[in-house]
């Protein structure tokens, strides 16, 4: 059987990390910031995670400390954009550059290696029923999100200001702290995608690990339309392409095929979503997405 | 004279300017903090760049760098953000390889064929994303990433089968014929490439300031609505600058393969990241000509310095990038000098807070 | 960081220098690990100095072998395949420079450019060979980097090697690729358990980086895996079977031996015979190497067996990369 | 006509009909709803509010009238705390206060309806109604609670409306109502209403009212801020007039009149008074025919060469999509737009302006410039491919920086140099430069809309005086402006637009203020078999 649920745990597993991070970035995306420092932000988030673990010998430090890096860098993008009011894509962009350079950097220095740190004796996540604790904390967050955003009022008012940040201010909400509030938990969200890819799907550290995780993240955002429950079948539908591919290779189709399937099967998945929208309703939801063009 | 030194100031006082320097302070106290001198750090990065043995590697990687800078910041002149660069940037590499391979013209004809080719097949590609947007509502930002991937598989798998040089254990296609390649100056490893990417920023400086398209372009970015209400027509726009920005990636390309090593190699064009460099070029210069070309060569500079630095010093060349990407940070930030006098140049306040968006730091 | 180290007890500037420019950031890459053990035990031997540049994509390839070059060295040592144009531009141009490529050949013969290259698909076999004496399911693969020439050698003479063993054993390959191949062990980890879950239960790993994540996946599954270059076995005891080992250390030192002695301009191939390829469990001290193919001394006979065929001649293993 | 030595309408403060209790006027022992004394408001180059004093009772509809910029909005943004007042004190319910922010103020009982909404288009009525004040179960917003809240607000006030109705989705007469069903959520006491009906339909108003009197028959208080003679005629117990930031008139409405009202506003300065010679028609060179567009129907107009065309209206009646549709940046989806001749109905903007038009939009900033390009830029958008440009696309930024000193100097732009950015530039000069930049097109059709808008009354004449030596050059115009002022001394024939239909035209003669405001009130009979573009003076 070609779908079984070897197929569906290898496309869970696979969609953990990318999860946690499109959830960060729905979460700013609601808040009306465009969040595309996903990947950077995670990156920062592997290496904490790592090196924390190393040093403490406790994974779940270094989870903690991935949550709090990369909080802390987020402030970057929270700075920049909200109170300084400059442009988040290049906030953005700028950010995962950083992070690249930070982190081989760090691995030069911290670790005196280049390219990968890696040592048996340091401790990864422990696996629960085939996952990473992290990985049920990430369904649970689908849930939670989706619960916060729907339900809380704190998640009414995230709303309120990603749509009308005046309307907001008329009320009473500041806007500029809730936005923190979402690019901050952006920030520890991605935190968490990093600890999972470097301490929960693997246990390492490789420069420049997350291999586009993040913009796949952001690309999820968008096809999910910044719901959780969105944003999780996106991933998904990432995650069974990517290891439906993994299969196909076995049946012969060539690496290059598989590479490229998964972002075409999302660019589809994007037209039409586009188009029933499209169809569906002349008045859409300000999104803050096209704030470049 | 009043107006120069005001200029000066202003030019001193710009965010540019800011983030250069808090980009290299910040770079010291890295370096001091792992032990090295600064000092000397940033001696190799310039001895190593711009000395008798470093300047044609500069240029080399300069060429690669400013032609994708241009390629992304044509685009962003309108405020159309291009991630595609690298797909456009592979498909005119195997483009102009295919042509040098197989077009049945002497040498010199077979190169402007391989090197038009190239350009057509960056510009069409280009034009798919653009068409994404138009067309069926797909953010540009996305469709233009997205399509990246799916571009760079096929070169992968064109030079893994059907263009495969036989007998190479490399997924690289043959040797292009002898004479099917760009002139080189010298010894040197500069080619007439970089001529032909400095004639596009002359061209596209010259469209920038004296032309009616280039003013469109320019006041699209500032204000669409405004362009629009004047009657350039927004999709038409997109689509003809998301061409251009292709057919230069598509150039970038073509000349990757019509250098040495003469072949279509896979991976070779897109690893040394030309197309997020030239991104961030040509962010930091906001797109604006002259700026662009003179970041470029700020970020070759530290590349080809950075490496070298890493050769004569100990000092990891990871920190060239974070150089380069703290100075873009504090630029989208917008942050600069403090004003050290209050009462100066009134008017001239409005146009200090905008080179970032408008301006010729030059 | 660059290293310009005197060899340990050697004197500076009296004796030879070399420069080795590696294609990728050496890292935990074993490979290039080796390479620099090779030149500096050169170093130590020649009473010389040593200097490693490290690239990371074509473009820095290029300026360091330009940069060696200028600084005219003794030898210049390339590793990998990727060199073999920049090789034999620089050759051409400085008739006088010695250069010593391993791993791969200029297409044209040099005077002065010595080559060390390697028939790791004769190791691979073997490796092959006791996955399919050992495999329980019949089932045998490989997780490798790309679908290049260079990489099938690490899964189509695995998949010959097994079906010699073992002629009902089926092979299958997966290729890591995705946007940092290389890098991406996560992505590797599940190419990995996309063969465990059809049964596989002999899993080559040539995943550079990858390869913890194979052994990762190999071991949760109760599975087994293959190491490449050095002993493996040791990050993942009990689950690694062996290793196709790679003596880039001693190519190396060899290589800037003889073009020392005045000898460049050859070309050595390592294989099988040459000591220059292994596996782990051919080697001594296979009992202290927490290798799973030490508890199999019978596999080990018939292993050695095949091992002298192809030494002798008697068998050839087909090279994917001269396809 | 020149001004009169003194306001005459000031006598209007004793008024016409007969002044209400004086400011101090506390009724029946009950300290007035709100008061405010001495309100003083200066934005840098405007006195938004000079010294006004106003006095709400209790249970009341209160209107607040005056002319565009005539303090209103900026009065009730000082009493809800979003601004804070030069001087002045504020009472609520005879206790003074002094609010920081909106929030202090809907705490002390004060809701705030604005002139543009504030709603989240994205959220159902319900969140909209209880954001920042849920109703909460265990941290989550009670939703049947809020429902169900909605439910007896709208029950007990006549405001119903479907409590999981997405407000994007909802008609822009319900919108109010849960703008208005926010306040009453919030406890308010006091509503406060900034032209609540201009975007509404005459039924649609027809309910607001009888929501808010059905409010204030329950003791609540009601601020209506409005240009719209009918509403405060019909709805409102007590009007209060500002002119220049200035209380103009104090009046009981039951005994006034429309004009007399009318008279209170428009008592403005002479020189928008001024009524400028006729111009002589000559061919037609707008035609249009039966045009619809989203929130216009079936406009029929021409406007001749040597004419001036003025839509009065009250804003939000479809003039903005008019124009819009006229200048090609809005579909046309029936009827038929003709330049000099030439059918332009689906014509690109671009096409439209090479074949002779130009245009003044009414948002200068947002439409009309790039705030961020430099004044010579601006001034060169449009000319770029004609004039300036020589062959074949070249733009020599000598013939750009020329043409930017030609027009600084012939409209007395007031700019440092060319080089600076339009954001520079105070809102009149920005205006100069606009319409400037489009005159100097000698296009035959000029589409200029508010052209006065935020003017300095200097700037007002001056511009005043382009447009009729244009007009008498030989162009077209068709100008647009809620200014009845601007409209009578500049147009020769007008037209009124009420709800997206021409429903009224007037030879320049017969059009006085009273019967302009009457008209644009929707008071200019039905809309069926309206004279609509046919030219009064008949050809
Ligand atoms: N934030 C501000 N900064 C500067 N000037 C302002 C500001 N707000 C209002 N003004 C000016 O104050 C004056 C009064 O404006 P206000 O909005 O109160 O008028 P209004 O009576 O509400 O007009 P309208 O009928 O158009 O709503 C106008 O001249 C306006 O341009
Ligand atoms: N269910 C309700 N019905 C009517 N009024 C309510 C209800 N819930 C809250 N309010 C009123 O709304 C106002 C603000 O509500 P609330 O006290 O919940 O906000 P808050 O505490 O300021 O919020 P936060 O501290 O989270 O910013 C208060 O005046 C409160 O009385
Ligand atoms: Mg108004
Ligand atoms: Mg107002």
């Amino acid at each position: 059987m070609f779908f079984d649920s070897d197929l569906l745990m290898s496309a869970l597993r696979a969609l953990t990390p990318i999860l946690l991070a499109a959830l960060g970035g729905a979460l700013c995306e609601r808040a009306g910031v465009f969040n595309i420092g996903l990947e950077g932000m995670m990156l920062m988030g592997c290496f904490t995670a790592v090196a924390t673990s190393w040093f403490t010998g406790s994974p779940w430090l270094g989870v903690l400390a991935a949550a709090l890096a990369a909080a802390a860098y987020s402030l970057i993008l929270a700075v920049g954009s909200v109170t300084l009011r400059g442009d988040a894509v290049v906030l953005g962009i700028a950010m995962n550059l950083l992070a690249v350079g930070l982190t081989s950097f760090l691995l030069r220095t911290v670790f005196g290696v280049q390219g990968t740190f890696d040592d048996p004796s340091l401790a990864g996540l422990p696996l629960v029923g085939g996952f990473s604790p992290l990985a049920y904390l990430a369904w649970a967050a689908v849930g939670v999100s989706a619960l916060l955003l729907s339900r809380h009022v704190w998640g009414l008012r995230l709303r309120g200001v990603g749509e009308a940040p005046e309307a907001a201010a008329t009320l009473g909400v500041s806007p500029a702290r809730y936005k923190y509030a979402a690019v901050l938990l952006s920030g520890v969200l991605c935190g968490l995608a990093g600890a999972q890819l470097a301490l929960g799907n693997v246990t390492l550290f490789s420069e420049n690990m997350t291999a586009g995780r993040g913009w796949i993240a952001v690309v999820a955002v968008m096809l999910g339309r910044a719901l959780p429950l969105g944003v999780l079948l996106a991933a998904l539908l990432f995650g069974l392409a990517e290891a439906a591919g993994f299969r196909l290779q076995g049946l012969g189709m060539p690496q290059q095929a598989t590479d490229a399937a998964p972002y075409v099967v999302t660019l589809v998945a994007l037209f039409l979503s586009t188009a029933q929208r499209r169809r569906r309703a002349a008045r859409t939801r300000p999104s803050t997405t096209g704030v470049t063009s | 004279m009043d107006l120069t030194l005001d200029r000066v100031k202003g030019a001193l006082r710009s965010p540019v300017t800011f983030s250069v320097v808090a980009g290299l302070v910040i770079g010291a106290l890295f370096l001091v903090g792992t032990g090295a001198d600064p000092f000397a750090a940033y001696g190799a990065v310039v001895t190593g760049s711009l000395g008798a043995d470093g300047i044609g590697s500069t240029l080399t990687t300069g060429t690669s760098v400013l032609g994708m800078a241009l390629a992304l910041a044509i685009p962003l002149r309108a405020g159309l953000i291009n991630l595609g660069g690298d797909g456009q940037l592979v498909l005119g590499g195997i483009a102009a390889a295919v042509t040098g391979l197989y077009s049945p013209l002497p040498a010199p004809l077979t190169v402007v064929l391989a090197l038009l080719a190239g350009v057509v097949a960056g510009a069409a590609y280009a034009a798919l994303a653009a068409l994404c947007e138009n067309r069926f509502g797909v953010p540009l930002l996305v469709s233009s990433l997205l399509l990246s991937y799916p571009a760079t598989s096929l070169a992968s798998y064109l030079v893994r089968y059907p263009l495969k040089e036989p007998g190479s254990s490399l997924p690289q296609t043959r040797r292009l014929p002898e004479g099917v390649a760009l002139p080189v100056f010298g010894t040197s490893t500069v080619t007439a490439g970089l001529v032909l990417i400095v004639l596009a920023a002359a061209a596209y400086w010259f469209a920038d300031r004296r032309t009616a398209v280039g003013y469109e372009i320019r006041m699209t970015g500032l204000n669409a609505r405004f362009a629009a209400y004047a009657g350039v027509e927004r999709r038409r726009l997109t689509l003809r600058l998301m061409a251009t920005s292709g057919a230069l990636a598509g150039l970038v390309g073509a000349i990757g393969v019509l250098s040495f090593p003469y072949r279509f190699l896979d991976g070779s064009l897109t690893a040394p990241g030309y197309t997020w460099t030239g991104l961030t070029a040509a962010l930091l210069a906001a797109a604006a000509p002259l700026g662009t070309v003179v970041a470029s060569f700020f970020f070759a500079v530290l590349q080809v310095g950075g490496l070298s630095m890493e050769r004569t010093t100990e000092v990891p060349r990871e920190l060239t990038q974070v150089l380069q990407a703290i100075v873009i940070v504090f630029l989208a930030a917008r942050l600069r000098f403090p004003r050290l006098r209050r009462s100066r140049g009134k008017p001239q306040e409005p146009a200090a807070r905008e080179p970032a968006a408008q301006g010729e730091p030059v | 960081a660059a290293k310009d180290d005197a060899a340990d007890g050697g004197s500076k500037g009296g004796g030879a220098s070399f420069t080795l420019v590696t294609p990728d950031p050496v890292g935990q890459n074993e490979f290039l690990k080796l390479a620099v053990d090779g030149v500096k035990a050169a170093a130590k031997t020649h009473d010389g100095t040593q200097k490693v540049y490290q690239s990371s994509d074509s473009a820095s390839q290029q300026q360091n072998v330009q940069a060696a070059v200028d600084a005219a060295p003794d030898v210049v040592v390339l590793v990998g395949f990727e060199f073999a144009d920049l090789v034999a531009q620089q050759a051409e141009a400085h008739p006088k420079q010695q250069f010593l490529m391993v791993d791969a050949c200029t297409t044209k013969t040099y005077a002065n450019v010595s080559c060390a290259v390697f028939r790791e698909h004769e190791g691979v076999y073997l490796a092959g060979a006791e996955a399919g004496l050992l495999s329980g399911s019949g089932k045998v693969g490989a997780v490798v980097v790309l679908d290049t020439g260079q990489f099938r050698r690490y899964s189509d003479p695995f998949a010959a090697g097994a079906k010699e063993a073992a002629p009902k054993t089926s092979a299958s390959t997966r290729f890591v690729g995705g946007q940092s191949p290389f890098d991406d062990s996560a992505r590797a980890k599940e190419q990995a358990n996309s063969l465990l879950a059809k049964g596989t239960d002999q899993v080559m790993a040539a995943a550079a980086a990858g390869n913890y994540g194979v052994f990762e996946a190999a071991e949760a599954k109760g599975a087994y895996a293959y190491g490449v270059d050095v002993n493996q076995c040791t990050s993942a005891p009990g689950t690694v079977v062996d290793n196709v080992i790679k003596k880039t250390d001693v190519a190396v030192q060899e290589g800037i031996g003889q073009v020392l002695d005045g000898k460049g301009g050859k070309t050595v191939s390592y294989g099988l015979k040459e000591g220059g390829i292994s596996l782990t469990g051919l080697e001594d001290g296979v009992e202290s190497s927490k290798c799973v193919i030490a508890e199999h001394e019978d596999v080990l006979k018939k292993v050695e067996a095949l091992r002298d065929r192809i030494v002798s001649g008697e068998l050839t293993v087909d090279d994917p990369a001269a396809k | 006509m020149t001004r009169p030595p003194s306001d005459p309408s000031a006598a209007a403060v004793s008024g016409p009909g007969g002044a209400v209790s004086g400011p101090d006027g506390a009724v029946g022992g009950l300290p007035p709803a709100v008061e405010l004394r001495g309100i003083t408001k200066r934005f840098p180059g405007t006195l938004a509010n000079d010294a006004v004093d106003l006095t709400v009772r209790r249970g009341e509809i209160h209107a607040l009238m005056g002319e565009n910029g005539a303090g209103k909005s900026t009065l009730m943004s000082v009493l809800y705390g979003m601004e804070r007042p030069d001087a002045g004190s504020i009472r609520i319910d005879g206790a003074e206060v002094s609010f920081g922010s909106p929030g202090a103020a809907m705490a002390a009982g004060l809701g705030m309806v604005h002139q543009s909404f504030k709603l989240f288009d994205s959220l159902t009525v319900a969140e909209n109604v209880v954001y920042r004040a849920e109703p909460r179960r265990f941290g989550l917003v009670d939703r049947a609670a809020a429902r169900r809240r909605v439910r007896e607000l709208g029950a007990e006030h006549g405001l119903v409306v479907d409590p999981d109705a997405r407000v994007g989705d909802l008609p822009v007469g319900l919108r109010q109502r849960v703008e208005i069903l926010k306040l009453l959520h919030r406890g308010a006491r006091t509503l406060i209403l900034d032209e609540p009906t201009a975007v509404l339909t005459p039924a649609e108003a027809d309910a607001l009212f009888a929501v808010l009197r059905s409010l204030t028959a329950r003791g609540r208080t009601v601020i209506l801020v409005t240009h719209k003679l009918r509403e405060v005629l019909e709805g409102s117990d007590n009007v209060t007039v500002l002119r220049d930031g200035r209380v103009v008139a104090r009046l009981r409405t039951a005994r006034t009149s429309g004009a007399g009202i009318a008279a209170a506003m428009t008592g403005r300065a002479v020189e928008l008074d001024r009524v400028h010679p006729a111009g002589t028609p000559g061919d037609v060179v707008l035609d249009v025919e039966g045009l619809g567009t989203a929130g216009v129907h079936d406009v029929r107009l021409s406007v001749r060469a040597g004419e001036i065309v003025g839509i009065a209206g009250v804003a939000g009646n479809g003039q903005s999509e008019l124009v819009e549709a006229l200048a090609g940046l809005r579909t046309v989806t029936a009827g038929r737009v003709a330049l000099r001749g030439e059918d332009v109905t689906h014509a690109s903007a671009a096409e439209r302006r090479a074949k002779g038009l130009a245009y003044v939009p009414e948002d200068r900033h947002a439409v009309g410039t790039a705030p961020a390009a430099s004044v010579a830029d601006n001034l060169a958008m449009g000319h770029h491919r004609t004039s300036l440009s020589s062959r074949r696309g070249l733009l020599p930024p000598s013939a750009v920086r020329a043409h930017a000193r030609d027009l600084v100097g012939r409209f007395g732009v007031k700019a440092a140099t060319p080089e600076v950015p339009a954001s520079a530039l105070s809102g009149g000069n920005l205006q100069k430069l606009l319409i400037g930049r489009e005159l100097a097109h000698g296009a035959p059709l000029l589409l200029v809309e508010q052209p006065t808008r935020g003017v300095d009354i200097g700037a007002i004449q001056a511009i005043h005086d382009e447009l009729v030596a244009y007009r008498d050059a030989g162009h077209a115009v068709l100008l647009v402006s809620a200014e009845l002022s601007e409209i009578r001394g500049l147009a020769d024939r007008i037209l009124v637009m009420y709800e997206g239909r021409v429903t009224a035209a007037y030879d320049r003669a017969e059009a006085d203020e009273a019967t302009l405001g009457l008209a644009m009130a929707g008071g200019a009979g039905t809309t069926t078999g309206a004279p609509a573009g046919a030219a009064p003076d008949g050809d």
